[in-house]
């Protein structure tokens, strides 16, 4: 770890990240987030975290896969190139983590998904460790620690006053820490403490068995009953990934665009005929937190959820996590 | 003026009691988070203790009686002004029958942001009971006052609705439908309309490039109704699952253009929306044209009929 | 590592033939360029695309034997197979794949077979029995059970009519839901008719694919003819969109259909949440 | 893809003289779905046209575009040529070339860089058109006939002549109408009673007529060929069937009240037949009038009926019919003059409107046919008629000419100076519009029997003594008159009868903006209304003089007959249809048809929760006319319009656009 | 606001069937001449214009969108205009409020006899959208 004051530290990663375009928590209105800007910015310190996480700007709301052009019968294909060296800053330990699991995600054999893969690979992760919680985080419930590094390349430690650490986790972030004057130092950084501890059923290990033991628990129907089918918990989830994917025509030529999908919304899993395996809100929210908590975890032995917080706190609903795990472990209400 | 929560406890069993509806529709304290109210339905009298009106009971109702009722379920639903209105504009789009409810109006004075209590006062959860007093909210025992300038919720702010109309029976507190919050609902509308264009489109695209289409907004709604949202057709494909200006721009128009002359201005769509996208400023546009044009009295009020599906021969001509 | 593995190989519609007398059912025959043919699994999937209205997941009808050309048997569902079916010979159409598990050709190997499919569910086995026609000495004794609504829908007429039943050790027994005038076969819902067949489970396995109810009933009708779980394949079918386990739309419980399925023994079947 | 084949027609020179044809050809050559392209000189011709049919065979042709002048000129011809060709005719569009482009453009690129979008706005909506038909409903062979005078009367026979069974629905107690009210007609001046009431007569005893006096239409539901009629028969407390028409009741009956057939000018009693030629010569009581009804006691006239006919106990009877076609023949009413209150028409008894002035002439009227003062009963030295009462008047009346007025002020005049030659007779007027078959002759007729015609505006009517004094302008000579006269006559305007807007809504059929019932097409399709199997006669549908009346009601009858000579009926294709998949059940749709050909019906859909029942919107064929306003009020997009659907829209914007 | 080398506007226009096609038709067999800058889609009923196509039209590259029907009263389906009238004014109005110049939409009664007014109505509006300029606002991004 280096030692750097704050103006010292935004001039360096200015510097290293030249060229490179800048994606940076902003405040738009009362919400944060990660926005294009034209370098690292000082936050203020009512900055918990972004409302929309960086998620987008490695997995756009919406991007073309190709383009296509039709002469007669004849059609040509051209695949699309959608990435530029990016620098996404400030992002906390949580959505580092979920940054994470994406990666493994998208990198899965048999079919990694070299789209997304690309431009992660052009782009630099600052992580930012968390001082303060904001009011509805859970990620020590959740195995993710405030301090932690996860996907970062490099990872920035308030400490007292001006003064930050920053510390390398990468080939890039090694590469860029090595222009920052400074010496190597120590120095004890105390990391927020979540705001929610979430009284877990079983131990994390367990729970995905918990909860395949609970598929048919009552529970989810009194959870999901009042579920409106948005889609707003899986667009703010760090760590959702479902999209969806149609042609938009323009007259014989157009494109193919992957777009954000929920396995909430309606139509997700409803098959042309009609047949829908996950007709009603019941078996679409567990499938949502199923996912997350129990298939992904049997798949590919991680928990699909970082303890954001941030659909406990913009479900218009009240449906979130903790309120699962309870009904589930039989507290009838 | 008290939160009469035995009161509606009372209201609640007596209707369970006396058989005229199945459930009852309201809301319930979140045991994991203290600031939470979700909506919660009672089946028996003895359950009653469960729902909890206090200033802190957010979510609307209306959107979820529309579902719960589907299948003839009998639903008495502790409504407020804008959750009888939502009910009224689904009853009068032949969504709920009106049979089906029983309102129990519940006289509002405004709800707070759970939220920002719990950040900035958390003590204040501590409260047996809520007394209101006009501008601030004061606890029950412990005397604690949230100033509502400060906690309003954004929805509450331009409330017009305090006093639930057209109920079955409303709970016989003082309140009246007065906002003192509110001096002019189409404030926001009137600056929007008063800058030069270019800069109410710049206005409009900031937001459009915040909206991540979630439609958390139109699920929330209770005019946004339809058996199949428009937008989420493929053919015709009115709206394209691409994402950029131009199709931002017509989910939001038409959305607009959809709820106009319906709107209850419940402001659901506005608390719902997670990045704050100013959905109640074009729903005020609407109902301020449709009382500018059409002269249309208080546009938030479902009518039988809907200024868009009528005309006047003496409409203006705006054209020239 | 493909570069792009949603961008989709393009090829050329050789013939579309229509199977059944309504016309709901056309397969399609299509020809990749030689750099882009890929080698598959008898049961494996591609995704098909009409560019300018979508994309769809169909099994691949011919077997991996006759590499050539692919087809395609397609059932005019909605959109998008509607677009298929309105492509003309010589038109483009896009393809990625293959997709998903496919039937395990080299465990059936010496295993007698009993293909059991209804309607448009014999696309994907079609694949299979012409692959074991094809390698006829490698497989144990094949029969087929095949049913459809009625004598109009019953696809791939040559082959069940014809050419298979010449096939040494292959028998094929039809059935119909509902006969005509010149129908003389069986007339019955396949679980039933597979029941009087009552074929001997020894040393053999049962493939099925159809509708999903007839799939329930055949599965309980293998079972009460002494089939073992480990000696059922099935195959399931669900909406994708990407095909590659990305989308996160196909999945039943923890397994994707479109990366560990669309085929699977009754004995995972079992295991699985029944959320299809 | 369908395969779509494009016609572009040169139209001789008038589209390739200024449209790059062949560049053209070029474009449309690369368009989505276009496998084949050709150019006809004349592709309306007989080779054109079967070049278009061997392009259909030999290239497997799915769709057709032609591009060559409006649809309005050669859309028909192009769709009969597609069902010879075996296609459906509704998947053909035309590009309109020549009056949308080359007839008003004359830059070669220009036009012909429109011409390219033009023709790619065809393809692409003929790629999504779907075939069409029509549909066939089936039609009941009988008639309604709204209204009792002499155009309603006029079309029951000319309708029952034809074989066909009409039910003649008339509200008041008898047949007759208007024209029953008139003493003798322009130009002939024949009596209007003496050749209307055979015709009467011959309604009554028709085979194929069923005639409901005293009745009125309650409601009507259903559409062209399947009205179901709902009728209100109204108590007469007379029995029909019994009733004899001795007419003993009517002199006993002790109650007098003003007569409704003489304009409030006679007296009648409270059972009464409003004329002596009344048919049915029955006799009705007036229950606001009759003394048992309104106090308890009298019953004179069920004493005094030797047949024993009078039954107080009577009540509304409601009657249903089933009609295919629907003739409307409510007939018009009188403006009241009042509005102009300085022609004291009610101030005093002397001035009168046209319509009563008939009654005072009438030998059948309450002077028996001496003309008298109503005031004071003489005989007028001098009668002053002023014309355009309330009508060529947007501000106190109507802005339309009544049309009738010129002729029966004529009448009236010469009327007046036949039976008082002495008489003086002065005419105001604004213009004299005497436009009809021997109309001016007949108006010089009254100049030359010294009627004096002055061209000007009567500013004033006053009583002055027991005579009134007018005070006007000729404007001919500019010169301010005044004078004096015993009667004044105001030539007041034919006006719709109050009723007529509710009329309208039961019928579902359009009145404008007075309240006359609006034709289908002021020119092409005059007897016809908007709602199929509903036709106009007489002046319901505007002022109209007997001979008009007449000549549009059997208009109205053939119309009607030629529809009911048909077993079933084929129904426009062009209409709306419902997804029922995706509609709410909203019927927002029915409130904005004009043509309530939106209803709604239940369905069963299988849902998660199981089978439920659910609310949608169907379109009745028969009624629907394909405005599409319904198709935009929908929300869902569930209401669409075959041939115009929103799909088909959006990708002709989208390929104007491109 | 820079202007394409050569640009012309593009109006899209709604012509209803019986009344504005029909004085389209009219202008023609005049040869009244107007500006090539209008393309015409024809539909029964000016009432069958949804306001989504206005905006489509101008999405997807349109300057101008004009709606014609017959004049209030002469409607062939008796209403429809005037049902088009109420929409397309509040359509109008929150385009200018959501920042599309609300010139770029015009609804105006063209009757079957008015073949002059319809060529008039197009000058008119041409010479609008030439001050106006391409919309800049709706414009997607195309391929590269």
């Amino acid at each position: 770890m280096k030692l750097v004051r704050g103006s010292d530290m935004l001039r360096w990663l200015r510097r290293c990240g030249e060229g490179r375009r800048w994606v940076v928590p902003a405040k738009e209105d009362r919400h944060w987030l990660f926005a294009e800007r034209d370098g690292p910015v000082v936050f203020p310190p009512d900055y918990r975290n972004a409302t929309v996480g960086p998620k987008g700007w490695l997995l756009p709301r919406s991007e073309p896969i190709l383009y296509y052009r039709w002469t007669g019968g004849r059609v040509s294909v051209t695949p699309a190139q959608g990435w530029r060296p990016q620098v996404i800053y400030g992002v906390r330990p949580c959505d580092l983590k979920a940054i994470a699991l994406l990666d493994s995600i998208m990198a899965s054999e048999p079919w990694p998904e070299t789209q997304y893969l690309t431009r992660r690979a052009h782009t630099v992760l600052v992580g930012m460790a968390c001082t303060a919680a904001s009011s509805c985080c859970f990620c020590t419930s959740m195995g993710v620690h405030p301090a932690e590094s996860y996907a970062a390349d490099l990872m920035i430690y308030p400490l007292q006053g001006e003064e930050y650490g920053v510390a390398a986790f990468s080939e890039v972030g090694r590469e860029w820490l090595a222009q920052l004057e400074g010496e190597e130092a120590d120095a004890a950084f105390s990391p927020a403490v979540p705001a929610l501890s979430l009284p877990m059923p079983t131990s994390l290990e367990d729970l995905p068995g918990w909860l395949e033991r609970r598929f048919d628990d009552p529970g989810w129907q009194r959870l999901a009953w009042r579920c409106l089918s948005c889609g707003l918990c899986a667009y703010l989830c760090p760590t959702c990934y479902c999209y969806g994917i149609s042609d938009v025509d323009r007259g014989g030529a157009g494109r193919r665009v992957r777009w954000w999908d929920a396995c909430t919304l309606p139509d997700f899993s409803r098959m042309a005929g009609g047949h829908d395996p996950r007709p009603t809100t019941t078996e679409r929210v567990r499938q949502r937190i199923m996912h997350k908590l129990a298939y992904h975890p049997a798949r590919q032995g991680e928990i699909l959820c970082t303890g954001c917080g941030r659909c406990i706190e913009y479900c218009p609903m009240g449906i979130h996590l903790p309120a699962a795990l309870r009904l589930l472990g039989g507290d009838g209400r | 003026m008290s939160w009469a929560l035995p009161a509606v406890d009372a209201l609640a069993a007596r209707l369970l009691e006396d058989r005229l509806v199945d459930a009852v529709l309201g809301w319930a304290r979140d045991p994991d988070l203290p600031w939470q109210r979700y909506p919660h339905r009672v089946d028996e009298p003895s359950r009653v203790g469960e729902l909890v009106w206090d200033p802190f009971c957010a979510p609307g109702l209306a959107k979820l009686v529309f579902r719960m009722t589907e299948g003839g379920l009998k639903l008495g639903v502790l409504a407020r002004g804008c959750d009888a209105l939502g009910v009224w504009r689904l009853i009068h789009d032949r969504r709920i029958a009106r049979e089906n409810v029983y309102l129990l109006g519940l006289p509002c004075p405004g709800m707070a942001d759970g939220v920002r209590v719990w950040e900035e006062c958390p003590e204040a959860f501590d409260a047996a009971g809520w007394e209101d007093h006009g501008s601030h909210w004061v606890a029950v025992p412990t005397g604690i006052r949230l100033p509502k300038e400060r906690f309003l919720l954004d929805k509450c702010l331009q409330c017009q609705v305090r006093w639930p109309r057209q109920c079955d029976e409303v709970l016989a507190v003082q309140g009246g439908s007065w906002n003192p919050f509110c001096e002019d609902r189409y404030r926001q509308v009137r600056q929007l309309e008063e800058l030069p264009l270019p800069q109410r489109f710049d206005f409009w695209r900031g937001w459009f490039e915040r909206c991540l289409r979630c439609f958390a907004c139109r699920q929330v709604c209770p005019a946004c109704n339809c058996e199949s949202c428009s937008l989420d057709q493929f053919e015709p494909n009115w709206l394209e699952r691409e994402v950029g200006v131009a199709t931002q721009f017509i989910f939001h128009f038409t959305r607009a253009l959809h709820v106009a002359g319906r709107c209850v201005d419940c402001g659901e769509c506005q608390r719902a929306c997670p990045v704050g996208f100013p959905l109640g400023a074009l729903n005020r546009k609407m109902m301020k044209d449709m009382e500018d044009l059409f002269g249309v009295r208080e546009p938030f009020v479902p009518q039988e009929s809907e200024p868009l599906g009528e005309f006047a021969l003496d409409d203006p001509d705006e054209f020239r | 590592m493909n570069p792009a593995p949603l961008v989709p190989a393009v090829g050329e519609v050789v013939e579309v033939r229509p199977e059944t007398a309504s016309g709901d059912i056309k397969t399609l025959r299509v020809r990749l360029p030689e750099e882009d043919r890929f080698s598959f699994r008898p049961g494996q999937c591609a995704m098909l695309s009409v560019f300018g209205v979508g994309e769809c997941m169909i099994s691949i009808s011919s077997p991996p034997t006759r590499p050539e050309e692919l087809e395609f048997s397609v059932k005019r569902v909605g959109r998008v197979t509607a677009a298929l079916h309105e492509l003309e010979p010589g038109e483009c159409i896009g393809i990625r794949g293959p997709y998903g598990n496919g039937f395990p050709v080299e465990e059936l190997r010496g295993k007698g077979l009993l293909v059991v499919a209804g309607g448009i569910g014999l696309a994907p086995l079609r694949s299979l029995v012409n692959y074991v026609v094809d390698r006829r000495e490698e497989y144990g004794p094949m029969r087929i059970v095949y049913g459809a609504r009625t004598p109009q829908d019953l696809c791939f007429k040559e082959e069940i009519f014809r050419s298979w039943p010449g096939v040494p050790q292959v028998e094929v027994h039809l059935t119909v839901d509902q006969g005509d005038e010149e129908w003389t076969g069986p007339v019955g819902l396949v679980p039933s008719f597979l029941e009087e067949l009552a074929p001997s489970p020894e040393g053999v396995v049962a493939l099925t694919c159809g509708p999903p109810i007839m799939i329930k009933f055949v599965l309980e009708a293998l079972q009460n003819l002494g089939f073992d779980d480990h000696q059922v394949l099935t195959t399931l079918e669900l909406k994708m969109q990407c095909g590659i386990g990305k989308c996160g739309r196909c999945n039943i419980g923890s397994r994707y259909v479109c990366v560990d399925g669309p085929v699977f023994s009754l004995k995972e079947l079992r295991q699985m949440p029944a959320e299809y | 893809m369908k395969r779509v084949g494009v016609f572009l027609c040169w139209c001789g020179s008038n589209i390739a003289g200024v449209v790059d044809m062949d560049r053209l050809q070029a474009e449309v050559e690369r368009m989505p779905g276009v496998v084949h392209v050709e150019q006809n000189k004349y592709t309306c011709s007989d080779p054109g046209q079967e070049s278009i049919r061997r392009a259909i065979r030999e290239h497997r042709l799915q769709r057709v575009v032609v591009a060559a002048c409006s649809p309005r000129m050669h859309e028909r011809t192009f769709r009969a040529m597609m069902r010879t060709a075996g296609l459906n005719p509704y998947l053909l569009e035309m590009a309109n070339l020549r009056e949308h482009c080359s007839w008003v453009h004359r830059d070669i690129d220009e036009a012909t860089a429109k011409a390219v979008d033009l023709v790619r706005r065809a393809v692409f909506k003929v790629r999504l058109a779907r075939p069409l038909q029509s549909g066939k409903v089936p039609i009941t062979r009988r008639a309604l006939v709204l209204g009792g005078g002499i155009a309603g009367i006029q079309a029951a026979l000319d309708l029952a002549d034809f074989g066909i069974p009409v039910v003649l629905v008339e509200s008041s107690p008898s047949l007759g109408g208007r024209m029953a009210q008139l003493d003798k007609t322009f130009p002939t001046l024949d009596c209007s009673s003496c050749i209307l009431t055979p015709k009467m007569v011959e309604v009554a005893t028709h085979p194929s007529i069923r005639l409901l006096t005293y009745s009125e239409v309650e409601s009507v539901e259903g559409y062209v060929g399947n009205f179901k009629v709902l009728v209100r028969r109204k108590a007469r407390s007379v029995d029909e069937q019994r009733c004899t028409g001795c007419g003993e009741c009517l002199s006993k009956c002790p109650a007098k009240v003003p007569s409704e057939f003489d304009l409030g000018l006679g007296t009648r009693g409270a059972i009464y037949v409003p004329f002596p030629q009344a048919v049915p010569n029955v006799p009705v009581i007036d229950r606001q009038s009759c003394l048992y009804f309104t106090r308890g006691r009298c019953r004179i006239c069920q004493r005094a009926c030797p047949a024993g006919a009078i039954d107080y106990q009577q009540e509304d009877r409601l009657e249903s019919y089933e009609v295919g076609a629907i003739v409307v023949a409510t007939g018009y009413d009188q403006f009241d003059p009042a509005a102009y209150g300085e022609y004291a028409y009610r101030a005093s008894p002397n001035v009168i409107t046209g319509l009563e002035f008939e009654r005072l002439v009438s030998s059948t009227g309450p002077t028996g046919g001496r003309i008298l003062t109503p005031g004071g009963g003489r005989e007028p030295q001098r009668v002053v008629f002023i014309k355009c009462v309330g009508s060529r008047d947007e501000q106190r009346g109507a802005s339309y000419c009544s049309k009738t007025c010129c002729m029966y002020v004529a009448k009236q005049a010469i009327l007046l100076k036949e039976k008082l030659p002495r008489c003086e007779v002065y005419v105001f007027y604004m213009d004299v519009r005497a436009a009809g078959k021997d109309y001016e002759e007949f108006y010089l007729r009254a100049r030359e029997m010294g009627v004096q015609y002055v061209r000007g505006r009567v500013a004033r009517v006053f009583p002055h003594g027991d005579r009134l004094r007018i005070r006007a302008e000729d404007t001919l000579i500019g010169r301010r008159l005044e004078l004096e006269a015993d009667l004044v006559v105001l030539a007041s305007a034919m006006v719709p009868r109050p009723d007529a807007r509710q009329v309208a809504r039961k019928l579902g059929i359009a009145a404008n903006q007075h309240g006359f019932f609006s034709e289908a097409h002021p020119k092409l399709r005059p007897v016809e209304t908007h709602t199929a199997g509903i036709f106009l006669a007489g002046a319901a549908q505007g002022p109209k003089d007997i001979p008009d009346s007449v000549a549009q009601a059997g208009a109205a009858a053939s119309k009607a007959a030629a529809l009911l000579s048909r077993q079933e009926m084929e129904t426009e294709p062009v209409v709306a249809e419902v997804n029922e998949h995706w509609c709410s059940g909203c019927l927002r749709c029915a409130r904005v048809c004009p043509y309530n050909a939106i209803s709604e019906r239940e369905i069963r859909v299988r849902t998660a929760a199981g089978v439920r029942t659910k609310t949608v919107a169907t379109v009745n064929p028969g009624l629907c006319q394909g405005c599409g306003a319904c198709a935009v009020a929908c929300r869902d997009g569930a209401m669409n319009l075959a041939g115009f659907a929103d799909q088909q829209v959006l990708a002709e914007v989208d390929a104007l656009c491109l | 606001m820079s202007v394409r080398e050569g640009w012309r506007p593009k109006i899209v226009a709604f012509c209803c069937n019986w009344c504005s096609y029909a004085g389209a038709d009219l202008a023609g067999t005049s040869r009244i001449p107007y500006p090539a800058s209008v393309r015409i889609i024809r539909v029964p009923c000016s009432g069958r214009v949804n306001p989504v196509f206005v905006v489509r039209a101008l999405q997807r590259g349109a300057d101008g969108v004009l709606v014609a029907g017959c004049h209030p009263g002469d409607c062939h389906y008796s209403t429809g205009n005037l049902y088009a009238r109420r929409r397309l004014l509040v359509t109008r109005r929150l385009l200018a409020y959501m920042g599309i110049e609300p010139e770029r939409l015009r609804l105006c009664w063209v009757s079957a006899s008015e073949g002059e007014r319809f060529a008039k109505v197009i000058e008119e509006m041409t010479a609008v959208l030439e001050k106006l300029g391409p919309v800049q606002q709706l414009r997607e991004e195309g391929p590269p």
